[in-house]
């Protein structure tokens, strides 16, 4: 056991090992997430009819992949609270309350990376054409940009419908139109990446666009985030 | 330029495949408004149903009233009427 | 304790769409004294806890709490009320340990803290397993730790007995019973205990104050009455 | 009292609509390469930014909903956003029909506001499932202001992703670098923006009025025939509670601060965001 007094953390960082430690001692986002876009890759290979993809083909097989395997942990983000009243745990708590936001958006941006160290090789092995090594620097980015989006909007969304009659029904309803853009800019970004003669980095307007959509959503959701927690 | 002047300058309306597409536009525009307009309608219906409904209750009301108050008047009441 | 009284309501409403769970309620409890609030199911007792514990804002009148009023500061009350309600606001998977940990660190307070307190409740033994493998009644008692935790001026008690055997009664009455010195607000649906424990007794039906005199003045029929 | 100005506002968008299809049908000059077929531009054009900057407003309306607490707002941004919605529905179908007229086929994956109209559509056509959803009629409007703040936001930022996106083969109907519009396609393309706006607010105001009618005669009914005697409110995706029965809370602090100790030694201002 720790002697020294635990250093007040922020709640943010309470929050979010809380989530992590809930995660660790019952999976259930994670793995369901990785198991969903292993099978999703092997339904695009019968569904495409190719053996291998590459350029915007392949963009558009992973980013979408992705996208959906989000989905399901978005829909199980809030559930912890939900389910014991823990929503009253916080609101009680001497806390900003956009700290619940903020924790749940990283907490989903950190599982999403989880999947995707899976998935992404998994997808490399069994349908992309081209070799992943010289894109991986690029993929690393646009990844780490589109986990942003989906985290944060993910966060809003989900908490936006935990509270209503047929959350898991809001939160593709909502949740997939919301993140378009997003997809736009990533599988744009990506297509260059993936290209059949070689890496070459994305276009910078595509990566702005999606850096941009993660400001503008992360900034409007954190001020919009307190809305939904009051009674 | 009176009227008919105008009518008769107008450009004739090509009916045969563009017009139809411009007609298919306009026609869609006004389906959507007497759709809406339609919806209205039988809210207005109800609206009016409701309305008379009430009128008729405050009628009993004040019927109820009239005659309670009449009862309860002294015999004085009666014959001075 | 400040002179100034706990809670003071004054013609305090909440609505549920067109229904008044709260109609018009105006009382004034001194700080230390327990109030009891007794009344059927569905006549605003949870309402009005979680009205005082600033969940829920008051769509009418004025609420003071602890000397502030809510809910325009409702963030300085936070971290000086205890609730206690039927959600344990437990995680299922996490220890009992954890648990309090978790909640000690929202609220700032050291690990000591929670040692402390598992140790009054007799809970060591079972504090590292999942919560989700407690009984009803150890599970009460993580509850009463957490409620306690940060030491709140105020506590709001939402039947706190409830599957609660005498021992384990016995274990939490210095915690959050008459003797542990702070303000409280205990529902109940048992009159005789209820008003043995309370200084002040309110009578809830369909959101208002049906009846409101200290507990010397009220008898337990006048309370029975208030259930038929 | 909503009802008042109906009248005058019934005919100012009689006036302004049949001078847009006489317009439109008899004096505006055929496109040179469109031909006749261009005429949809002028329904299909004004409908789309109608229901866009629609849209937006009724995010402004939710977002002062949620600042003041006011349920007035909240009816309005639910009724700006469901007359959008048909507008929307309106725009896509002309905007197809302006696709097969053109282009032969019912949709164009190129033409970036008929695209990015149609997210937009998936996306609002949510508004009322979500608010079906909630039944507590307080939350209820303020989840619904939420969504529809975020949803505002996105339009023009949808708008900007797919226009970026898919290469530019919709006419630019003003852009000044082919020089634009005559001057006579211009004049009725503004007669026809100014009709449909007028058309929008027409049917802005007829619901708002319809709405607080049912509200009043339901009230009266209260009056009249006791509390028993009103139906009990079924749930329904619209605001259920007339906005005077529903006082606002007022003011609600917007404070945020790291922990209770320092905040109340400090005592923050109230910030107002």
């Amino acid at each position: 056991m720790r002697s020294r007094e635990p250093r007040p953390m922020r709640p943010t960082w309470v929050l979010l090992r809380k989530d992590l430690l809930l995660e660790r001692r019952a999976p259930e986002s994670v793995p369901a997430m990785v198991l969903f876009s292993i099978t999703t890759f092997v339904l695009f290979h019968f569904g495409l009819g190719r053996d291998e993809v590459e350029g915007s083909l392949a963009a558009g097989v992973l980013l979408v992949t992705i996208l959906f395997a989000a989905i399901l942990g978005i829909n199980r983000l809030f559930v912890s609270e939900q389910a014991e009243g823990g929503f009253d745990a916080v609101l009680l708590a001497p806390i900003d309350r956009t700290a619940l936001f903020l924790s749940k958006a990283m907490a989903l941006f950190l599982f999403l990376t989880l999947v995707e160290l899976v998935a992404v090789p998994a997808f490399a092995i069994l349908l992309l054409g081209p070799s992943p090594w010289d894109a991986l620097g690029g993929l690393v980015v646009v990844l780490a940009l589109v986990n942003g989006a989906l985290a944060l909007v993910g966060a809003l969304v989900s908490a936006l419908a935990i509270r209503t009659r047929s959350r898991d029904l809001i939160v593709p309803m909502i949740g997939l139109p919301l993140l378009v853009p997003a997809l736009i800019a990533a599988s744009r970004s990506c297509a260059p990446l993936l290209a059949e003669g070689g890496a070459s980095w994305p276009a910078a307007k595509w990566l702005a666009v999606l850096a941009l959509y993660d400001l503008v959503f992360g900034l409007l959701a954190y001020a919009v985030f307190d809305f939904l927690l009051e009674d | 330029m009176n009227p008919l002047a105008l009518l008769a300058a107008a450009p004739a309306v090509p009916y045969e495949k563009a017009g139809r597409f411009v007609a298919a536009a306009f026609i869609v525009l006004f389906a959507c408004v007497l759709i809406y307009v339609a919806i209205m309608a039988t809210k207005l219906q109800r609206l009016e149903r409701d309305l008379s409904e009430l009128n008729r209750a405050l009628d009993e009301q004040e019927r109820a009233k009239a005659a309670a108050s009449a009862a309860d008047e002294p015999p004085v009441g009666a014959e001075a009427s | 304790m400040d002179a100034a009284p706990a809670i003071e309501l004054r013609g305090v409403s909440r609505r549920y769409g067109e229904r008044w769970a709260l109609r018009d309620l105006s009382v004034t409890v001194p700080s230390g004294q327990t109030l009891v609030v007794f009344g059927p199911n569905g006549a605003g007792k949870s309402t009005l806890l979680r009205l005082l514990a600033s969940l829920l804002r008051p769509h009418g009148g004025e609420v003071t709490v602890l000397g502030e009023s809510l809910p325009r500061r409702e963030w300085a009350v936070r971290g000086r009320i205890g609730l206690l309600a039927h959600d344990a606001l437990l995680y299922r998977d996490l220890s009992a340990r954890e648990n309090l940990r978790f909640h000690a660190r929202l609220h700032k307070q050291p690990a000591a803290r929670v040692e402390e307190l598992l140790e009054r409740t007799r809970l060591t033994g079972r504090a590292d397993d999942p919560v989700r493998t407690l009984s009803k009644g150890l599970l009460q008692r993580v509850a009463v730790c957490r409620t306690i935790l940060h030491d709140p001026p105020l506590l709001l008690l939402d039947e706190p007995r409830a599957n609660l055997d005498p021992a384990a009664t016995a274990l939490i009455e210095p915690l959050i019973g008459r003797e542990s010195g702070r303000t409280r607000v205990v529902t109940s649906h048992d009159p005789v205990g209820g008003l043995a424990e309370a200084d002040l007794a309110l009578g809830l039906r369909d959101g208002r104050a049906a009846l409101l005199a200290p507990a010397g003045e009220v008898d337990v029929v006048a309370v029975e009455a208030l259930y038929r | 009292m909503y009802g008042k100005g109906l009248r005058a506002l019934t005919l100012a968008t009689l006036v302004a609509l049949t001078a847009t299809f006489a317009l439109v049908v008899f004096w505006a000059p055929n496109d040179a390469d469109q031909g006749f077929i261009q005429k949809i531009f002028y329904v299909h054009v004004p409908v789309a930014i109608v229901t866009l900057v629609a849209y937006v407003v009724g995010g402004i309306f939710a977002f002062k909903q949620l600042r003041t607490d006011d349920r007035k707002w909240d009816v309005r941004s639910y009724v700006v956003i469901h007359i959008a919605l048909i507008f929307n529905v309106v725009g896509l179908l002309t905007g197809a029909i302006w696709a097969k007229a053109s282009w032969g086929h019912w949709w164009v994956w190129d033409e970036p506001t008929l695209v990015s109209f149609l997210i937009v559509f998936l996306l609002y056509a949510t508004y009322q499932p979500l608010r079906f959803s909630i039944e507590d009629p307080e939350r209820q409007a303020r989840y619904a202001s939420v969504f529809a703040v975020i949803a505002g936001a996105f339009v023009p930022l949808n708008f900007m992703a797919v226009r970026m996106a898919s290469s530019l083969v919709h006419p630019r109907t003003f852009a000044t670098a082919e020089g634009g519009l005559p001057g006579e396609m211009m004049f009725v393309f503004l007669v026809s923006l100014v009709a449909m706006s007028l058309l929008f607010w027409l049917l802005v105001k007829y619901e708002i009025t319809q709405k607080n009618v049912t509200w009043q005669i339901r009230a009266l009914r209260r009056r009249l025939l006791g509390d028993d005697a009103v139906a009990p409110i079924g749930r329904s995706a619209a605001p259920t509670i007339a906005p005077e029965a529903a006082k606002p809370l007022g003011q609600r602090p917007r404070v945020s601060y790291e922990n209770s100790p320092e905040a109340r030694s400090r005592g923050p201002e109230e910030i107002a965001t």
